[in-house]
């Protein structure tokens, strides 16, 4: 097929698809969602768990094997792209150095950039954000300092032990409550006020081993790209 | 408990595992032969007991898979096929025993295959019901394809399109038992001729042209027989004599089996078809008279004498499933009768021919000739073989064929007669050119030395044409056997005597035939020798032609084009549409396979995504319910 | 909550805790990596036993993080489920990755595909399927990659558009369900699929459902990766992808048309979906011009099978599906250890059986039972399904004779290749076999002639996997025992 | 519920959704209609978005709070929050693939030099040269792979 008969074809489909896909979102209730489940998470998830972000009860609580997963799919990212990677031809990297403006904003930027991040990791549970947040926001703060000075490598090997310490974590925490006779990942500790920062039980634990573990991955990731990617 | 089918089957199973560890032994034949001799007793022994009023004789093998049973046993119409089948067997084992066995370089193939072969067949005549009838059949399709693709080369070729043949047979055969399951519940026999009678007309139709079409295949009824002769033709010499006397009588083992003992004559009959006059029976029996005729006057085209008896094995088949189709106790008496006699001088005539390949190396007929004085036996059998093939008296295919003839004359269908004619005609003008091209005519100088075949491979062609003319001229041997198969049939039996059948109008007594006959070439021969003796003898090569002398390295042998006039003639069916048709089957399947392999090939495939959601979600859109 | 219920989860967690780790044991050196992979998945080989002994007719279903059902994510446990477990950690034990294809990183993959393989049989919520899909799916790609073959690049990239393109598609449908169910638990779906799923949003969904879990079940037309995938990736890689991996993708839809979706149109759908991707892929490898190809278009021709027998109604189709997918598990991956070794044209395979006797006759037991040739599993396979079909009658007649017409191309194309490694070499000789090339493969072939023998038990066992996996009604019960 | 609120409701709902499918459309024409592999991972990610605007959508309500609470005030009418929920995930699910893309695009470049998708496709296209027809069922016909690959290279 020649390239605009293709573009020609794609567009006929494409409308067709918009068109089709329109009456079909049209037909559901938007703005009377159903909530089955929603409206009753709702309700019982500050009882249940004690985080007063709902959205955190659910991804630590009623959906954390979802979250466990979701943090797998990095580590499986991360280790297929250092697989990829690992053959690539590093070696003649351009490796100028950033300008000085960079590499003092750098600097600046790294103690503040951490601090963010663990705060919004810690406070997960009670106000918008949480491990995957405040994670990006870490691994951004190593990710700074590579992009001012390329010839000093993050430390792969430091990354990846925090990235197994934190992932082992998750699951042992998951795991401490089988050995209790409660089903994988049950919350334990006390739940505490609703609203405090030391509430909600494990949640917060396991939200830190997520920021940790998301924090280095992705770091480590983008490092690994930075550090082939120069040539092309 | 082990009783005489498990025996036979066990030693059917020994023999092939001997046989393929110690088959590049020098005595592997001698081997075979004494394993297949104690086969045949055993056979002997359950037709004893079957004539002895027992209905089937069982086998303690039996097994339940996802609810399926699977069981055999032997009844009358098996032993009879299981009989041919280790006889065939017996005589391959027996020319394959001595010089044949040392200038063969893959003996352990040949003998192994051959007893794999015998086990296949001994399974499939001994299967109880239907899926154990499936599973026989894809093992016999199998062991005779690992028999003919052994040589390798053009013998490759030809069984692979053999396999592919088989095998869309075979799938035929496992969608009609899977419908007989459907309709009836079970894979038992019993069950599916209980029930067919009630069965929708459609079902009843599918399953007649599923069956036909599967067990067809294995026949080689016109249009599946395009792959038979050269399979055949290919296969090393024992292996081709086997494969040509028994291996394709499965498929008639099996019609005779589903068409006339499970759903009977007069089902079919009944079976019309809507604006002629034809039903399924009378329908199938015009496919027999076109597969008498037309692969015998291809085997009249011929040039290889193996490719030339191969087709002829087509066109003898046709006989055989037509007198089994007449379905009255003469007919089926004709059609099984006719199996047996086939195989006999088929196998007879194919050793012939393979000791002349043995001998001379080649067995293209424009390269033969002149063979009776260095061959004589091997003449004698070949001459004994072709008159059984023509069906001409004293040799046991007049019998069969007569009876053949004469039900079909009972139940007034001349016009079969009359294609039964043409077909014999083809016979006969094509057995005249196979003796005429090898053996009559001027011998060719590289062939001056040739030896006669050696007494291992000479004898058990004699035995084979000696059989040939004691139940032609004792046919009521035969036909006892006959009568066992027949009474598993529940037609009835065709009342026979030593030397014939009597019928109310006219009977046939071959014992006075065969005397009449020896008489009246007594006559001949006194005649001949006593009062107008002429001849004496000369060299091969002290010829003359138009009175000119012909030197031994002129060659006015005259092989090529044997039948001109008559080649113009049907040159058209020669070449006909069958073989189109399957060229255009390869055709489609190849464009198809560019086709489906092009669209793996695009570069951009998240395309084909998209427009299978455009086009699904459009499907949704018409046919949801909204 | 039956005894074995906590066990259900560890599957999944162990290999994945395996995998946090093995960066880490790694250091210590990477043999030690390799002999701790190798036993966590042995040991999920024995979880999976486990679970298959434990549950009987009553599976077994464990709420994780102890939020009942539907509002946490449930785990439930059949034997189905058991046997798909046991199977992919079999299948990676025998094509655990060679060092030299990525060592502690491709062992890493292949931990993680186990875990997220498990999870996927294992889950019983919509969007947890979701999230291990997308394990198995990553995993794969990083996997594909991993020969170091320049084609495998391009080809992983090219599997991974239509990977990551087929995901939102399956993201898409579950909006879909979610928006009009309100729920994303399978068995609280399922109580409410015939009041609100049964319209055009259901179908819809089902569409998008199907051809993003497609993607990895090789149906057409959204398997387009699949040749040069299998072709270019490490043959171990390709022996799981092919073997395994593919049919997990078709447990979901199993599960989805055995609980969600079962108004004749989606089945429909379903079935022309299968028809084609039987052809296709059947005609295309007549047309393959390498063992790797031609195996690769099988392989697509086979799931089609599965597919097939997914739309034949009740415990049969689920049993023909089974049966068809652990045969095609044994029988693949055998055929990708062989053609690892005999790479390159066709042509060049002439003389392959004096060179390499035993695999040759393993490539024709193989082919055999591929081809459905009694007494070996692949018949008793398609009788099955083909049995099923004809029960069934209608278009499922129809699609039965679409196979067998196909099953005839089949064996020309397999049997062609036979043909040539039995003729004398014309030039070079194809590649000979260590015994340690072709181990995987006779501990395979051994495998399908022990099943031959053992055909019968097998057949009642998985029967009775099939009738508890059909059972939607007891699956609602088990998971929701409070809201029927 | 309040009719403006309704008629808000509506106006949004179109306007979500329509952004949704805009941006699923607009990624999908990158996806097919270019050459450029760079271009259909940029298209990728704007598939994913519009799939994650969808997602979100479903769970609005008009009038609704977000799903936190604030003060121990429990009772007022909050979106769902389960599809916020599994858009969390999704996104991360997607900077994943999108990375380990990423890296595959770099070796891609690297190993043929090249990321146009028709230059890749001819590359692993590269079959073994004999087209090896059928034996013993040899076919007359062309050999079509070469046109077929003429046609969707060119």
């Amino acid at each position: 097929m020649h390239g605009y008969g293709r573009t020609t074809a794609s567009l006929l489909f494409l409308a067709g698809l918009v068109v089709m896909l329109y009456a079909l979102f049209q037909a559901l209730p938007f703005g009377a969602a159903p909530m089955q489940v929603g409206q009753e998470i709702v309700s019982r998830a500050p009882g249940e768990t004690g985080a007063a972000n709902i959205v955190t009860a659910i991804l630590l609580g009623y959906r954390g094997f979802d979250t466990l997963g979701e943090v797998t799919i990095l580590f499986v990212a991360a280790t297929a792209a250092g697989l990829i990677l690992s053959g690539a031809g590093a070696g003649d990297l351009p490796k100028a150095p950033g300008g000085f403006i960079l590499k003092a904003a750098a600097d600046l930027l790294f103690p503040f950039l951490v601090v963010l991040g663990a705060y919004i990791i810690l406070h997960g549970h009670l106000t918008p954000g949480g491990g995957f947040q405040g994670g990006a926001i870490m691994a951004a703060a190593f990710f700074i300092p590579l992009l001012a000075s390329p010839t000093s490598p993050l430390n792969h090997s430091t990354a990846a032990l925090v990235e197994g310490f934190a992932g082992t974590a998750f699951i042992v925490i998951g795991l401490a409550s089988l050995m209790w006779g409660e089903a994988f990942l049950t919350p334990f500790l006390g739940k505490g006020t609703l609203g405090d920062l030391f509430s909600a039980g494990s949640l917060p634990l396991l939200y830190l081993a997520i920021g940790l573990k998301v924090g280095s991955e992705l770091a480590g990731l983008m490092a690994r790209i930075v550090e082939v990617g120069g040539k092309s | 408990m082990i009783g005489l089918l498990d025996t036979l089957l066990v030693l059917a199973l020994l023999t092939t595992v001997g046989l393929y560890v110690f088959g590049a032994n020098r005595f592997a034949g001698y081997i075979g032969m004494a394993a297949y001799a104690a086969m045949t007793v055993i056979v002997v022994l359950v037709g004893q007991t079957l004539s002895g009023g027992e209905t089937a004789v069982p086998s303690a093998m039996a097994f339940t898979v996802l609810g399926y049973p699977m069981t055999w046993r032997i009844d009358g119409l098996g032993w009879f096929f299981a009989l041919l089948t280790t006889g065939a067997g017996f005589f391959a084992a027996w020319y394959m025993s001595g010089e044949w066995n040392e200038a063969q370089p893959n003996k352990r193939i040949q003998h192994g295959t051959l007893a794999l072969n015998v086990l296949a067949m001994l399974l499939l005549v001994s299967s109880g019901d239907f899926l154990s009838l499936f599973i026989g059949w894809e093992i016999v399709s199998w062991a005779a394809f690992a028999m003919m693709t052994q040589l390798g080369g053009p013998a490759a070729t030809a069984a692979l399109r053999y396999l592919l043949y088989a095998l869309a047979g075979a799938m035929a055969l496992f969608a009609g038992i899977l419908i007989v399951r459907s309709a009836t519940g079970s894979f038992a026999f019993e069950d599916f001729a209980a029930a067919v009678p009630n069965l929708p007309t459609a079902t009843k139709w599918v399953l007649f042209v599923l069956f036909t079409a599967g067990f067809g295949v294995k026949m080689a009824i016109v249009p599946f027989h395009l792959w038979q002769a050269p399979a055949y033709s290919f296969t090393p010499g024992a292996s081709s004599s086997f494969l040509n006397a028994v291996s394709a009588r499965m498929g008639l083992f099996a019609l005779t089996l589903v068409l006339i003992k499970l759903m009977g004559p007069a089902l079919l009959a009944g079976m019309d078809i809507a604006y002629t006059w034809f039903d399924a029976r009378s329908a199938l029996l015009w496919l027999t008279a076109i597969t008498m005729i037309v692969p015998t006057y291809i085997a009249l085209m011929q040039t290889d004498a193996r490719m030339l008896l191969a087709w002829h094995g087509i066109g003898q088949g046709g006989y055989m499933l037509l007198g089994i189709l007449v379905g009255t106790p003469l007919g089926l008496a004709g059609g099984l009768l006719h199996t047996f006699n086939y195989a006999t001088y088929q196998m007879a005539l194919m050793l012939a021919v393979f000791a002349v390949v043995h001998r001379t190396k080649t067995a293209d007929l424009d390269e033969l000739g002149g063979l009776i004085t260095r061959m004589p036996f091997t003449y004698i059998t070949l001459l004994m073989g072709i008159i059984g093939l023509a069906g001409l008296p004293p040799m046991n295919g007049f019998v069969s064929k007569w009876m053949i003839y004469k039900s079909l004359l009972n139940t007034a269908q001349p016009l079969l007669l009359i294609a039964a004619f043409i077909g014999t005609l083809g016979t006969i003008l094509s057995v005249y050119k196979l003796i005429h091209n090898i053996f009559l005519g001027q011998l060719r100088l590289e062939h001056r030395e040739v030896k006669e075949a050696p007494l291992s491979m000479l004898l058990p062609m004699l035995t084979l044409a000696g059989i040939g003319f004691v139940t032609g001229w004792m046919p009521g041997l035969a036909l006892s056997m006959v009568d066992i198969a027949q009474s598993a049939l529940g037609i009835g039996l065709q009342p026979h005597h030593l030397g014939g059948v009597d019928l109310p109008n006219g009977s046939l007594n071959m014992l006075w035939v065969v005397g009449v006959l020896i008489a009246a070439i007594g006559v001949g021969a006194l005649i001949f020798y006593f009062l107008g003796n002429r001849r004496w003898e000369v060299s091969q090569y002290d010829n003359y032609a138009g009175g000119h002398f012909l030197s031994a390295d002129v060659r006015y042998h005259f092989s090529h084009e044997f039948y001109p006039g008559l080649a113009r003639v049907i040159g058209p069916w020669y070449r006909g549409w069958v073989v189109k048709m399957e060229r255009g089957l390869q055709t489609l399947v190849a464009v198809l396979g560019d086709l489906s392999g092009g669209v793996f090939r695009f570069a951009h495939t998240p395309f084909y995504l998209l427009v299978a959601v455009s086009l699904g979600l459009l499907w949704v859109g018409l046919f949801g319910k909204i | 909550m039956t005894s074995g219920a906590n066990t259900l989860v560890l599957p999944i967690v162990l290999p994945l805790l395996g995998a946090f780790l093995l960066p880490l044991v790694a250091r210590f050196g990477d043999g030690l990596a390799r002999a701790l992979g190798i036993v966590l998945v042995v040991v999920n080989i024995f979880l999976g036993w486990t679970l298959w002994s434990a549950v009987g007719t009553e599976a077994a279903v464990t709420a994780l993080g102890g939020f009942e059902a539907p509002l946490g994510i449930v785990l439930y446990g059949d034997r189905l489920a058991a046997l798909f477990v046991a199977v992919l950690a079999v299948g990676a034990l025998i094509f655990w990755p060679r060092a030299e294809h990525g060592g502690v990183k491709a062992y890493t993959l292949t931990l993680l595909l186990v875990a997220g393989g498990s999870g996927l049989v294992l889950s019983g919520d919509l969007f947890n399927i979701f999230v291990f899909y997308e394990i198995v799916a990553v995993a794969s790609y990083g996997l594909a990659a991993s020969s170091g073959d320049k084609a495998g690049f391009g080809a992983a990239l090219r599997y991974l558009v239509l990977g990551a393109l087929g995901s939102s598609l399956v993201l898409i449908g579950i909006g879909l369900v979610y928006a009009a169910a309100g729920t994303l638990n399978l068995a609280d779906i399922a109580r409410l699929a015939p009041e609100k799923l049964s319209g055009t949003t259901g179908l819809a969904a089902f569409l998008l459902l199907v051809l993003g879990f497609g993607v990895k079940a090789e149906l057409f037309p959204v398997n387009t990766w699949v040749p040069e995938v299998y072709a270019a990736a490490p043959m171990r890689v390709t022996a799981i992808l092919a073997g395994v991996v593919s049919k997990l993708a078709m447990v979901v839809i199993l599960r989805l048309l055995v609980l969600v979706f079962h108004d004749p149109a989606a089945i429909s759908l379903l079935m022309a979906v299968a028809i084609v991707t039987i052809v296709a892929g059947e005609f295309a490898a007549y047309r393959a011009s390498d063992l790797n190809r031609t195996f690769a278009y099988s392989s697509i021709a086979q799931l089609g099978l599965v597919a097939l027998a997914l739309t034949i109604p009740a415990t049969a189709g689920i049993l023909a599906a089974i049966a068809v997918a652990l045969h095609h598990a044994v029988v693949k991956p055998a055929f990708f250890v062989i053609a690892a070794k005999w790479r390159g044209p066709l042509a060049g395979l002439a003389g392959g059986a004096r060179v390499a006797p035993a695999a040759a006759g393993l490539f024709v037991l193989l082919a055999l039972s591929i081809i459905g040739i009694p007494p070996l599993p692949g018949f008793w396979a398609k009788l099955v399904l083909l049995g099923g079909a004809f029960d069934a009658g209608g278009a499922y007649a129809f699609a039965a004779a679409v196979v067998l017409a196909a099953t005839v191309v089949e064996a020309a194309y397999l049997f062609r290749v036979v043909a040539r490694i039995w003729q004398p070499a014309a030039g070079a000789k194809p590649a000979h076999f260590a015994f340690s090339d072709l181990s995987p493969a006779l501990l395979l072939g051994v495998i399908l002639i022990v099943a031959t023998l053992f055909v019968a038990p097998i057949g009642t066992a998985l029967s009775g996997a099939a009738a508890s996996a059909a059972d939607a009604g007891s699956y609602v019960a088990r998971v929701l025992p409070g809201r029927m | 519920m309040s009719p403006d609120a309704l008629l808000v409701a509506e106006y949004l709902g179109r306007a979500l959704y329509g952004g949704a499918i805009l941006l699923i459309a607009i990624g999908i024409y990158a996806m097919v209609a270019r050459y450029n592999l760079m271009r259909v991972l940029l298209g990728l990610a704007l598939v994913e978005s519009g799939v994650n605007l969808f997602l979100v959508a479903i769970g609005f309500r008009p009038e609704a709070a977000a799903p936190i609470i604030v003060g121990g005030v429990t009772d007022v009418p909050m979106v769902d929050p389960l599809p916020q929920a599994l858009v969390l995930t999704a996104i991360v699910i997607g900077v994943g693939v999108l990375a380990l893309a990423a890296a595959l695009l770099i070796r891609v470049k690297e190993t043929y030099g090249t990321l146009d998708t028709r230059e890749v496709a001819k590359f692993l296209a590269a079959e073994p040269a004999d087209a090896a027809p059928a034996a013993g069922t040899a076919v007359a016909g062309t050999p079509a792979r070469e046109t077929v690959n003429a046609g969707s290279a060119s």
